[in-house]
């Protein structure tokens, strides 16, 4: 698979990435790779009740998300977007407490994240990214200054009528938005196949007027190349583009789901493909940009953090239940103020 | 909230107001009028739908609004509603105050994933670090003789969902001064437009700032003038409640009654979503009867709610259960038929002689 | 404009139309016609409380409705089709009796009609087309006998999500539906430019790998082939066909718009272009299929037409009020039932 | 409808249906094999839905139809709550008995639109020339520790509709039963399936003849015993009113309640629309107390409806007012809050104490 750059105004002024951005990108991967391993690990041993990995998805994630610019644009997730979260450099225990079912958005500050709350509407977010750019617009910032949003969303989602209301919208007003398509081969069963007719998410931009990318979402640096073009057409006012990773969930759906009721282990070794993080590993080394002791320490460091945030998880308490009540409203009612009250009075005198 | 402030500061009229200026305005008018001040006023604001911008709206709402606040202010969308209220999300989480408009009623049902899962959410799913500033306004009820989907009644949908505040006027003044306050609230709030009333004039007390809104901004109890229920008739019979179009019809019902002696108050219960159970309990406490009088189908509408919330205040001293005169477990039914549906004055007054003439066995 | 077949299987076997048909095609289209400008005067005479005038829409839908095959096929409208249904040999009266606001869907039987009943939501039944169709599929039916299902949108209902889930759900399940949009240039006051990013609804089909036709929507001999052509590739189990009839609205959106709010008289003319109606009088004129006798009787027959359907809709009185509660189920509920009875208790003893 | 009726029919068990096999079964078991009967009885049953197919549902409802049945029967569809429904419309209209799900109740709000829209009111457009026997399965309410939008209660919203019949079963025999009375209904039917409740299991009378279904084909009345409520426990002084995962948790409150010598009778009211007043009149009438018990917030819930409905009825007898145990007025929360949000033995404890203790002042 080739990428297919259709962009009005690519951003070839854009210097390569250096070694050190490489490697950092490396270090990114394998972070997310053993933090979503031991995710899993996580939910088998009891400490989460579940959750949805993102294996063999980390160069869609970590390529796409180091394109951030985190003093201006804002990202919009679904609920599969660990390795996003992790290379904007979110509160990961934060992240994961989603998981730990302590709160639905997660506990990360998602205005200081420029990380809006995790989504379990599929799609759900796709609208608000498209909402927050015309905020851009509006805002009167330079076009150099103002902001991009960029939204996630499966091939799944790409089905949801808002997934098409927003491309529309999106045109029409020019709003800088980057849509992120993870084509990752399946919605829980069902494959891209008996989902996706035409094939493509990415083909259907050109129906709107938008100019789209077509991307191996298994190689890191061209997934950043394709969403750091992106970014630069829509910051100099060109409107939204569509950026379809091709890459394949390696993982079950979730920790509740059974692959083995809908695929082979032999459909999943023919069509998964080359593993994003030994491949690039393969090229850092191959290349010269690094070393095996270089992939040690980025190993090392990688179970370090798991090990943080493992520890952070496990000691995530309960939210007090009276949160339930005052998060609701910025300015709270009686009605709600008084079945606080008859809670509270219930709940302490048990 | 105590009874008099209630009664001082929505009784429109320069009695109460003296020093602002009163204007007779229809409901479009004021409602037109209010939005051009929240424009002035609030620079994030920005107001946003299906014919908004250079029409002015189907109903002429937002008329003159593009021309004098401009384009990026006042802006037509393409045609879906589920975008019109998601991107309205978006824009909050800019920082924006939006003011969307769905046409009709009917035609919130496209939107309803966006405004029950995310606009109604979003506060609580951030932690409080996204607020939802979002007014939506929904020209709403029925009585025009319009197309299907044209005469909706969705207050006991909105009501019901938590992360909502849910609102209705039923006199120009109300609709002036509600929106004013709606529009400038940190959480999202239905404003549900009885368009039915959109051309019936009658005296705003214009000002800029809105009557409560000073004690409000001051951390004070506003005596419910902005956030209560309206005793919009004083009785002692029998409480009539209502909201929307239904008070005015509560209200000429009322008229009628009263020649036969008996005395009705009718209370305007504006707020649906929280809705105001004291003045439920101080009027239904006085009369010892209600009727609950609204458009929307009896089974499950808010009716239910209002009838449930005066029966646990005032089951000790209620006269007889409270009735309900609501239209009909059926589609909204064409032109034709509107007027067997909507509750007409001839089933309030029948609801009301149920309620007078109930005696315990 | 040009037409742009594009079709997998262009119905070449089909012969032209005859001269007695293109005789046909011109007097349904004078009957539209003038039907259309009667029920405008009858709005402002009282007869009827509004009405959707179509206006500059007589060639795509008498040359669409035309191609449809009552003993099989399913037409899907919006709420301004009057010139399909007259085409199709609606009862005329049945039909307009929406717009005297008698019953929401109309009086006629859309079972026996095979046009379904007029609809309000914009792209409300664009769905349901795709279902329809579907169950053709499901019939077991051979290829040839199964019925297409026709299905009627405007530029402006082409935004709505469910235009995309139905196109999208068409194709994965190779649906035999025709998607007939009449690009009218307008959505009440939202011209098409701020409507449809990328300027075509056509345009969108390839996204999905459904063929497309743009055709001029004012010649109604083009988009009458054009739609046979869709039908022939529906019916041979190609799957869904999307045509984009480009028109014009030549009058308001509706009895209660007023045009000159956002377009001049000016620039009506301009768009507009030439009057479908003269335009295929002067072609069968100088082609020698009519003659003027022909037309002065078209014109009679129009006009009859006219007065009887407009005596049928004065006569048409309101509908007993008890159908408001017999009509919503097949198996009334005691609550409905309760309901009924207190209301006619009470509507007789006033 | 008599008692003996209601009485008979739904007590499973060999003693009320002493020649038909009495199973044990999963509430997810004994609704694949009505599923799988009615596939094989009614060969214009078409079921359709997200993972339906191959996967036989996320809850495994399906399981194996699709291998018996064949891919035209049972099918997946791409990801679109509003094409399923909308898509449901079509089939009905050509003939087809549609048996959709949604996914979970949370992700029926995309589909709302064709739902209220369209499938309840294409029966009446038509003036009965298209009828909608479309039955909507959709797993429902909370309990399960889910992500966000996987516990909604939307039954409210659904009873509301003017057009829909909602029904919800508590045990593995009901749902049996319900589901197989409700997909061979010529009306639209919202089936709400408490997928808390899947996994347990308990007896299922099985029968090619749903019980009460011959009654219903001759055209006789079934003595509700498929169309009303359900006395799920008998008692005097105090009748709890519950329906899906609610009836299960209001049984054990009655055995607690016992200890203290407090006889509760449980009505499960299966039918959310139309609800069974008669058999609420008759519970009250005896108790003369009721508690309402739901899982979705309390404002504009269907306990008001159910509390107005039994203060209608019972105004004369009743010594208290009718009590609400709900959820709150705040979004379904995750995991860790669930048990504080949901109804739990405690607080419907305190909520019998509340009627229990009320005294006429
Ligand atoms: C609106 C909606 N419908 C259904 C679901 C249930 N659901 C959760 S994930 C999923 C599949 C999503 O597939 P895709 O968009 O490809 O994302 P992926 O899981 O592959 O990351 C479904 C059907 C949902 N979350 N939201
Ligand atoms: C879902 C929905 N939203 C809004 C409306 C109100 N409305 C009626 S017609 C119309 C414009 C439709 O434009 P288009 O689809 O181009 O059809 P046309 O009127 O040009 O035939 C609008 C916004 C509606 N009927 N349905
Ligand atoms: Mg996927
Ligand atoms: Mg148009």
């Amino acid at each position: 698979m080739t990428t297919k750059p259709v962009l009005a105004a690519v951003d070839e002024d854009a210097a390569p990435l250096t070694h050190e951005q490489l490697r950092e990108l490396y270090s990114l991967m394998a972070s997310v790779r053993r933090l979503d391993s031991a995710a899993v690990a996580w939910q088998r041993q009891g400490i989460i009740p579940g959750y949805a990995p993102q294996l063999g998805q980390e160069a869609a994630q970590v390529g796409s998300g180091y394109a951030v610019d985190r003093t201006r644009d804002f990202v919009f997730p679904t609920y599969r977007e660990m390795g996003v979260a992790r290379a904007m450099g979110l509160d990961m225990v934060g992240y994961m407490s989603t998981h730990k079912a302590t709160w639905h958005g997660g506990m990360y500050n998602p205005l200081e994240s420029r990380f809006a709350p995790i989504q379990a509407v599929v799609a759900g977010s796709v609208l608000h990214a498209v909402g927050w750019a015309h905020g851009q617009t509006l805002s009167g910032k330079p076009d150099g200054e103002r902001g991009v949003a960029m939204t996630y969303f499966g091939d799944g989602a790409s089905s949801q009528g808002d997934v098409h209301e927003a491309m529309n919208f999106a045109a029409v007003m020019k709003a800088p938005v980057v849509f992120f398509i993870q084509n990752n081969g399946w919605a829980i069963s069902v494959p891209t196949e008996r989902q996706v007719a035409g094939g493509s998410v990415a083909a259907r931009a050109a129906g709107y007027g938008i100019p789209s990318l077509q991307v191996d979402g298994n190689d890191v640096v061209a997934v950043h190349e394709a969403t750091r073009s992106a970014f630069a057409h829509c910051r100099a006012g060109n409107g939204p583009v569509v950026i379809e990773a091709m890459t394949y969930r390696r993982g079950p759906h979730s920790t509740a789901d059974d692959p083995g009721r809908y695929r082979t282990l032999e459909e999943e070794r023919l069509s998964a493909g080359e593993d994003p993080l030994e491949r690039f590993k393969q090229r850092l080394l191959s290349e010269g940009v690094a070393d095996t002791a270089f992939f040690a320490r980025a190993q090392q460091q990688a179970q370090d953090e798991e090990e943080a945030v493992r520890t952070g998880i496990e000691a995530l308490g309960p939210r007090p239940g009276a949160e339930m009540f005052s998060l609701v409203f910025q300015e709270p009612t009686p009605t709600l103020q008084s079945q606080a009250t008859a809670w509270r009075k219930e709940s302490e005198h048990v | 909230m105590s009874e008099a402030a209630t009664a001082l500061s929505f009784a429109p009229g320069p009695v109460t107001m003296e020093t602002e200026p009163v204007l007779h305005l229809s409901m479009q008018q004021a409602l037109n009028r209010a939005l051009d001040e929240i424009l002035a006023d609030h620079p994030k604001t920005v107001i946003f739908g299906e014919d908004c911008g250079r029409l002015g709206g189907v109903f002429r709402i937002t008329d003159g609004l593009q021309a004098k606040h401009g384009e990026e202010r006042v802006f037509d969308t393409p045609l879906a509603e589920s975008a019109i209220l998601g991107m309205s999300v978006g824009l909050a989480m800019a920082g924006f105050h939006p003011i969307p408009e769905v046409q009709f009623d009917g035609f919130a049902y496209p939107a309803i994933n966006q405004i029950v899962c995310q606009i109604a959410r979003m506060n609580y799913r951030s932690r409080g670090t996204l607020p939802m500033p979002i007014t939506l306004r929904v020209p709403s009820f029925g009585g025009i003789r319009a197309p299907e989907h044209h005469g909706e009644s969705l207050e006991a949908l909105f009501a019901h969902v938590p992360g909502l505040k849910v609102v209705s006027p039923s006199t120009p003044h109300d609709a002036y001064h509600l929106l004013k306050y709606a529009a400038t609230r940190p959480d999202p709030v239905i404003f549900m437009e009885p368009k039915s009333r959109y051309w019936q004039k009658g005296p705003v007390v214009v000002s800029t700032a809105t009557p409560g809104q000073a004690m409000l901004d001051a951390g004070m109890d506003d005596g419910g003038s902005l956030t209560g229920a309206r005793v919009a008739r004083e009785g002692r019979h029998l409480t009539l409640v209502a909201w929307g179009a239904m008070v005015a019809r509560c209200l000429q019902v009322a008229e009628l009654a009263a020649e036969d002696g008996i005395d009705v108050e009718v209370v305007d219960l504006r707020w649906l979503k929280p809705i105001d159970a004291e003045a439920l309990a101080r009027s239904v406490g006085k009369t010892r009867r209600a009727v609950v009088v609204h458009e929307a189908p009896l089974t499950s509408g808010l009716g239910a709610e209002v009838a449930q919330l005066i029966t646990q205040h005032c089951f000790q001293t209620l006269k007889a259960p409270v009735e309900r005169v609501t239209g009909f477990d059926v589609p909204y039914p064409s032109g034709d038929l509107e007027d067997e549906y909507i509750p007409n004055i001839d089933r309030i007054l029948f609801g009301i002689q149920r309620v007078l003439e109930y005696r315990r066995g």
